[in-house]
């Protein structure tokens, strides 16, 4: 039961970073860009931790792998915002 | 395990490395360069832990996806804007004498890679010999810790590592020399000071993480070294003065610390009429991980100058350089 | 439970493979950027995922460095030099 | 043979070519240090699969180090060519 749902949750995981990397590829502009990374991607790696997690079991494990998710939603959160800055302000300067 | 899907895996991720290899050299334009080059080095990260090298990978995350990338993208942005690849000025990219030069060396690459290749095949081929891991393995009990990196890094091979220690400090020194530190980066805005407020405290204590799971588990010196650097580092990007760096006689001691325990530890086994270097196994441990705790400091402060490019000014011009500064809190 | 786990390994490499096509085509320095994030990203799903098919628990801390890395990187690519120096 | 081992070994070959070429042919100083960079990377790739014995095995530990080592050295080597070439253009900029 257990490794059913942790399989759902990791191959829901995939599915968020694929769609994710599509809109990268796809979407027109970088702050449309932007918007189709930060979002799909963290749920991805959201999904994959939680899938992980239950797999794993093991409480120390668990706690490392949302350590893990964490700082990759505040990293990209912050990087995202940093990079689409950078892109307004040369934006303006040209 | 089916294999043959973990083999397509390993060629998809060979395919994605050497092409950011070639991508990354390929182009003209310094600063894309250096962009795939971190993502080169990311995706190196994996390859290390497919390949079971955790230690190296630990290491490459923290510093060849990590810092070389900071300290590549500082020095791309300092470069003035590229010109234009015909208006360079080195005469050998014009002309038939450049168009044949660079299909010579072009060739020569190839033979190269070719001869590197051929003799790899021959060494797969022949049986391999298990001497060297083998006696690792037997005389790990003996090393004072549990991880066999660090027991090669810091007791059996002890010597390759102090003289690291010897090549960084000279290094350090070089840089030293040859002027002052790069000009320091505008205050952070609330954004990223917002991640700098939780993300250097994570970082210092990654690498305290590092140094004591190193005995036993992937993990060392080195990884704990860059770490304390990339808390450092982002310290400094994010326009902080002070960055946790000493000054003066303090900053020259944590630079000398790491050769220096090491050389003061084998001297002093020397006089006690040991081997160079050769920890009795009672203390072996505790020697180990005194001289990985100075090493780390070391590290720390070696990459953190190498990326303030300089001697790092003195305070006192600072404070005068910053006075408006002062009236901001935390700044 | 290990088809699954490299099954997923795959997918994220594909993904990869997108952004390193981003990364390539740009045609903005920031595109690029973005896209390094997702690889980088990417490296992380695909570390966790290795950790337990190869049993190297010790890929988790790679994770979670890379993971750390990625706000140092970003930070340095916009990080604005004080211009005023001489 | 392994065939893990010997992929990843020919992709390091091809590395350390694709990085000495550009280390040689680049006009521009700093690029010529991020090709040597690709150069030690494809070094690297070769140690660590000489290291991989297999799957379940554990692998040898001396390349590891040797590795751990040379990407530190790296660094701090690359620092000081940048530092270098900081100065350089420095003097060149003030003719």
């Amino acid at each position: 039961m257990i490794n059913i749902l942790s399989a759902i949750l990791i191959l829901a995981g995939v599915f968020f970073y694929l769609a994710g990397s599509i809109g990268l590829l796809r979407l027109p502009d970088l702050y449309s860009r932007l918007h189709a990374l930060t979002k799909a991607d963290n749920l991805g790696l959201g999904l994959l931790i939680a899938g992980l997690a239950l797999h794993s079991q093991d409480l120390l494990i668990m706690l490392k792998l949302l350590l893990i998710w964490l700082a990759v939603l505040a990293a990209s959160a912050t990087s995202a915002h940093l990079i689409a800055r950078q892109a307004h302000r040369q934006e303006k300067v040209s | 395990m089916n294999p043959v899907s973990l083999l397509v895996f390993d060629a998809l991720l060979l395919l994605s490395i050497v092409g950011l290899a070639w991508a990354s050299l390929a182009t003209s334009d310094i600063r894309r360069g250096v962009i795939l080059f971190m993502a080169f080095g990311l995706v190196l990260a994996v390859a290390w832990g497919r390949l079971l090298a955790p230690d190296v990978a630990l290491a490459e995350a923290a510093i060849g996806a990590g810092l070389s990338g900071a300290l590549l993208l500082a020095a791309a942005h300092t470069q003035p804007r590229p010109l234009p690849p015909e208006s360079t000025n080195t005469p050998r990219n014009h002309g038939a004498v450049g168009v044949v030069l660079r299909w010579a060396v072009t060739l020569l690459c190839t033979a190269l890679a070719g001869t590197l290749a051929w003799a790899l095949l021959h060494v797969f081929s022949s049986t391999p010999h298990d001497m060297l891991p083998g006696a690792i393995s037997a005389n790990l009990a003996a090393s004072g810790v549990s991880n066999p990196v660090t027991a090669v890094l810091l007791n059996f091979r002890a010597y390759d590592t102090l003289l690291e220690m010897a090549v960084l400090l000279t290094a350090v020194l070089g840089i030293f020399t040859l002027g002052q530190a790069n000009p320091g980066y505008q205050p952070a805005g609330p954004v990223f000071d917002g991640l700098v407020r939780w993300l250097v405290p994570v970082l210092i204590l990654t690498a305290g993480y590092l140094l004591w799971v190193g005995a036993h588990a992937p993990g060392g010196a080195f990884q704990a070294g860059a770490m304390l650097a990339a808390a450092g580092v982002v310290l400094r990007l994010a326009g902080r003065t002070r960055i946790g760096l000493p000054e003066g006689f303090m900053l020259r001691l944590v630079m000398a610390a790491g050769v220096g325990l090491f050389l003061l530890v084998g001297l002093t086994l020397l006089i006690l009429g040991r081997p160079f270097l050769g920890y009795p196994q009672a203390w072996a441990g505790t020697l180990i991980l005194m001289i990985e705790t100075a090493a780390m400091l070391s590290i720390a402060a070696t990459l953190v100058l190498a990326f303030l490019g300089g001697r790092p000014e003195a305070t006192g011009v600072k404070a005068a350089a910053n006075r408006q500064c002062e009236e901001i809190p935390r700044c | 439970m290990t088809e699954l786990f490299l099954l997923s390994a795959l997918g994220l490499m594909l993904s990869l493979f997108l952004g390193l096509l981003r990364v390539l085509l740009g045609p903005g320095i920031g595109d690029r950027m973005l896209a390094t994030q997702l690889i980088g990203t990417a490296g992380v799903g695909m570390l966790l995922l290795l950790s337990v098919l190869l049993k190297q628990p010790a890929l988790l801390d790679v994770a979670l460095l890379l993971a750390l890395l990625a706000g140092v990187a970003a930070a340095a690519f916009t990080g604005q030099q004080q211009t005023h120096h001489d | 043979m392994l065939t893990t081992q010997v992929l990843y070994a020919l992709a390091g070959c091809v590395i350390v070519a694709l990085g000495l070429r550009g280390a040689l042919l680049h006009a521009s100083l700093l690029q010529r240090i991020v090709a040597i960079n690709v150069m030690g990377a494809g070094v690297f790739l070769l140690l660590i699969a000489v290291a991989y014995r297999g799957p379940g095995l554990a692998p040898d530990p001396v390349p590891h180090a040797l590795v751990l080592t040379g990407i530190v050295v790296a660094v701090s080597a690359t620092a000081l060519a940048l530092a270098l070439a900081r100065r350089l253009h420095a003097e060149q900029g003030d003719d």
